[in-house]
């Protein structure tokens, strides 16, 4: 049999389910070596903003239970350095590579999304896990007049598939995930870190310079799980799945909840061939069960 | 790349201080201060690698040195002969060696599991024929790393309780053999990195060139968490020790 | 050195910082052979209702990375019965046992409180995660309001100390422990647990018959951490920090992340000697560290 | 009781099966169906203690046999002589025999690792000289438990491919040797312990106890996760099978 892996996201086909998670794949050549790139179904790089970042101070990254907590502070090339040198040489592989974007403001959101526009970049992903300037810090997340405005500001400037990734640092993510839908998201991606803190009793200061820290890997998976669900209940357009997910199971897990891709994180770091193992194993399981197409698998779970 | 090996032996040679061999399938190929990133834990507790410095690469044997710390070595530590290793490796940059430049005094300096390192360096100058000093210090003699290989190859000891070799730091030992132009290339703790810059800074001529450690997540530059700040105190850019590093040139790092 | 392992928590003093978390320590008979009850500061037993309370349907409970979840559904033998059976059989310790309290809507939680009034409570710890009825199934715990109204009836019909465990699963947990502190509660306890989601693929349906549960243990501790940290920059009432403690390191970085005293919960299953452990250590850690009081050490994380 | 002990073997029996025998301090008293709740992991994955039926508990040895089938066993099966095993029990009730009743047939089936706790019972008897038929079923010869033990015993077999004793079903086995008054004791899984309710559910002569199996989180009666409905369809309440159970007279629970 052969088993249609592909999926749709909001226009833009991938042939198969398997993205990387942003922050946790470099800009993708890190991982030439032991991954083949063309295997995957999407690359999502490191956050990029309008101007590069130098980031926190070091240490930026602490293990936990289950799990690491990391405060990278968003360090990046800057948008014009990833398009000038990072995205040529991406060039070579059938995969499309999406951009995660972020800003401080509204404004600085549309910007990068504007300038990317006219590059090979396939699709945005808007990482709304950032704290506003302009409104004094207050997270993005959870802002729903921001999420609009800058979703219609967007959606002007950039003309392929817009992708919102959602905070999990919130009580209501359904509701502002409807937000997104209402205001032309394409997808929505979900969840992003939780937030964390590690403490060193010894030195009784956390061990994140940064103190407070972005929680992920298996220690998140049922929340991620959790959120996903609720959220397909709620919208239409597609949801990419991430959280906690570190092998075929897991990623099969995701879309039986809701999802129609996924992301992988934390596990790149324990194995960085893990991507295309998942693809792979994806296709073996519908092989083995006798099912078409992934897409028959999404949102099938039964109570 | 991405290679596993078997425990040829994994034995307790001071306090905390281990001795693990394996072998790989094929001839690894490794440079000094290049590490592996090893795949502690069969459950995702703990999850990540742990980073290890490698002691020796020889044909197809490859050794490392360790101290139990926490958990993941502690894991390690538990590891029987003919045990599979999955790890990552080799990784990272090499001490840069002038080889047509046979007059400067090499001078190479261990501390703690920071030895190593520092002993591949020494073992391959040695196999070329290179003349250098080797120190290595530890608080005192049953902390010392690999104390016979280090003592082959001509080893100065101090510890902190002479208890083996000089009463005091590896600085008092680098004190009395430094000379004008000599490299220095070192691993072990920040302040023994520190203390060496003290010394070094005030003398234009001596090179330092350090290998550095830090808290990994993927060990192949994909995070950008392992990074320290080279440059000056208020224009520096961050730099990932897994591969940029982990060796540096010190009077370049802002420590 | 005679060490003070004492705290206070809105007027009920504990011999030690060291209490159960509701839900895992049954009604504290369950481990006389494990611990000796009278090393506890306090006790606070399963959730308590107005009337009994049957249980969800099997499978309550589901092992995850680092953590388990559960949904048993509050099942409870009722307040009477609380009272005339289990409270006596306590007596003999002098441990003060707390009453864990929720209802279906605010006159509930109001009615269960006064008539624990009258019986040999201590305190009442008030959890709100739970759906109110009479608004269609809205979590109290994000409803401000709601809140206010509770602590105000609480505050007239119960004498002694009242304490509101606080829902991980909000986008601003400082704020609702703003508004208990503002409406009368003597002392917040934080956190509940996570909603999550497990599911078995092969029969792609969740592994716990309610569909959704809640996550505890190590995987969340450093949410809860994170949590108890920024509750304690925001309010002055007494925090009690929960969340995957396994063992007394755990318990101090709560304490030095803002905590006065912890809950001990999921740890109770694996060792069920542990809250005594815990208690004992602390102390150790006193003596070691030459600190007097365990009060000195609550707040003092550096950055 | 918080308990441990050494193992003194543990070993493959069949396909995925294990016998492991512990040595433990005090001589330990137990009752067939009661079981111990094993802490098979030293990290926090998993993070549950897993629990198991005794099999026989003879002086200071504690017997138990299981079956691999995920994180938990799988790290169960990796022990080794020598390693220290630490458990709480045992728990729960037994299997209600009377004594004195010394004429009505007793017939004890076993299915899967459900055959550990009936080994328990029918040694118990057997000691005490009464007679019992013992029945085990499985799906085929290698996934028998502790055939030799059984054996013994003068159990009966039943395999779905014939490759032990009957061809079929326990309950094959059972209608065969089943007779007024009779009492029956079981532990396998819940099909199996439907398919005899079915048989008995139409004598009312004849009483049905079983051990039954739940997920548990505390195994001591803390959490109230491991409930079976005990009473009548919609008149029932939740009973915790490691408190009130493990066995409960299967008339009166909701299966
Ligand atoms: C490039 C490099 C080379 C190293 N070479 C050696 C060596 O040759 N011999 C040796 O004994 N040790 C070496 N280390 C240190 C070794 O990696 C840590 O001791 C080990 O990771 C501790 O793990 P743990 O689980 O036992 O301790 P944990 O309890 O997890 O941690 C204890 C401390 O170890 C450090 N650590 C933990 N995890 C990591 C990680 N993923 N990356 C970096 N640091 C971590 C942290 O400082 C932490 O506070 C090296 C580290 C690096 C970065
Ligand atoms: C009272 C009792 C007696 C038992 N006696 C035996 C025995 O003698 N021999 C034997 O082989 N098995 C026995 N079991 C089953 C055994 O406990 C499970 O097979 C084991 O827990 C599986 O753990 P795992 O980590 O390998 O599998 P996992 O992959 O964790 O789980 C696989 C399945 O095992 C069950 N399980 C997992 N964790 C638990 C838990 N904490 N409590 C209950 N069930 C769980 C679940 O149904 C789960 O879906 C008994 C179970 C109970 C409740
Ligand atoms: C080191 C690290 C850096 C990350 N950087 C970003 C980022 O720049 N932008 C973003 O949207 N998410 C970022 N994330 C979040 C991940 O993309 C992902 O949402 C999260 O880690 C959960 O997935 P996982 O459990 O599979 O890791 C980062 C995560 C990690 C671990
Ligand atoms: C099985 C179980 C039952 C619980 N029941 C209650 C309850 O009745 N009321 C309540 O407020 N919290 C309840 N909780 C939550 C715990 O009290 C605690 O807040 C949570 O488990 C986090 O702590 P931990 O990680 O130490 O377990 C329950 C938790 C578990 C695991
Ligand atoms: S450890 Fe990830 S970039 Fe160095
Ligand atoms: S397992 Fe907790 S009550 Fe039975």
């Amino acid at each position: 049999m052969r088993v249609n892996t592909t999926v749709n996201i909001g226009g833009l086909v991938l042939k198969n389910p398997v993205m990387t998670a942003s922050g946790t794949f470099g800009y993708g050549l890190e991982f030439e070596e032991y991954v083949n790139l063309n295997k995957l179904g999407a690359i999502v790089v490191k956050g990029i903003a309008l101007n590069p970042v130098k980031g926190n101070k070091p240490q930026r990254l602490v293990e936990t239970p289950a799990g690491i907590m990391n405060a990278i502070g968003l360090q990046n090339v800057g948008v014009e350095a990833f398009i000038s040198e990072k995205l040529p040489l991406l060039k070579k592989y059938s995969t499309p590579v999406i951009a995660n974007i972020y800003g401080t403001d509204v404004d600085g959101y549309i910007k990068v999304a504007q300038r990317l526009n006219d590059s090979a970049t396939a699709a945005v992903e808007i990482n709304i896990s950032c704290p506003n300037v302009k409104k004094g810090g207050l997270q993005f997340a959870s802002d729903k007049d921001a999420i609009a405005t800058m979703m219609n500001g967007i959606k002007k400037v950039f003309t392929r598939p817009v992708i919102v990734k959602l905070s999990p640092n919130t009580g209501n993510i359904e509701e502002m995930a409807q937000v997104c839908e209402d205001n032309g998201a394409d997808a929505v991606s979900l969840i992003n870190t939780l937030v964390g803190l590690s403490i060193n009793l010894k030195t009784r200061r956390p061990n994140i310079a940064n103190v407070f820290g972005g929680l992920s890997g298996p220690a998140i998976k049922p929340v991620a799980l959790a959120m996903v669900h609720k959220v397909s209940k709620k919208i239409k357009i597609p949801i990419i799945g991430i959280g906690g997910i570190m092998n075929t199971t897991d990623a099969l897990e995701f879309i039986v909840a809701g999802a129609s891709a996924v992301q992988i994180g934390t596990a790149n770091f324990v194995d960085p061939s893990i991507t295309g193992i998942i693809a792979d194993g994806i296709k073996s399981y519908l092989d083995d069960n006798g099912i078409n197409s992934i897409t028959e698998l999404t949102g099938t779970l039964e109570y | 790349m991405k290679n596993s090996g078997k425990v040829v032996f994994n034995k307790k040679t001071g306090e905390g201080l281990y001795h693990l061999r394996l072998a790989v399938k094929k001839r690894f190929k490794a440079k000094p201060a290049q590490f592996i990133n090893v795949k502690v834990s069969d459950t995702v507790v703990p999850l990540l690698r742990r980073p290890f410095s490698i002691f020796s690469a020889e044909k197809k044997e490859l050794d490392l040195v360790y101290k139990v710390i926490g958990e993941g070595t502690r894991l390690l530590s538990e590891k029987k002969k003919g045990d599979a290793v999955d790890f990552i490796g080799p990784q990272g940059n090499t001490y840069p060696v002038d080889l047509k430049d046979k007059k400067s005094k090499l001078i190479i300096i261990g501390g703690g599991t920071g030895a190593a390192s520092v002993h591949f360096l020494a073992n391959e100058l040695k196999k070329s024929k290179r003349k250098f000093t080797l120190i290595q210090g530890a608080r005192n003699k049953r902390l010392i790393v690999a104390e016979k290989e280090f003592k082959k190859l001509g080893c100065l000891f101090a510890t902190e309780d002479g208890s083996l070799g000089t009463r005091g730091y590896v600085t008092d030992v680098l004190k009395k053999v430094l000379e004008p132009n000599a490299v220095i290339y070192a691993c072990g703790p920040e302040p023994m990195i520190k203390a060496v810059k003290r010394i070094t800074e005030k003398m234009d001529d001596v090179k330092f060139y350090a290998s550095f450690e830090a808290y990994m997540g993927c060990g192949i530059g994909a995070c950008i968490s392992c990074v320290i700040p080279v440059g000056v105190a208020d224009n520096f850019v961050y730099k990932r020790v897994c591969k940029e590093g982990t060796v540096f040139d010190v009077s370049e790092v802002v420590i």
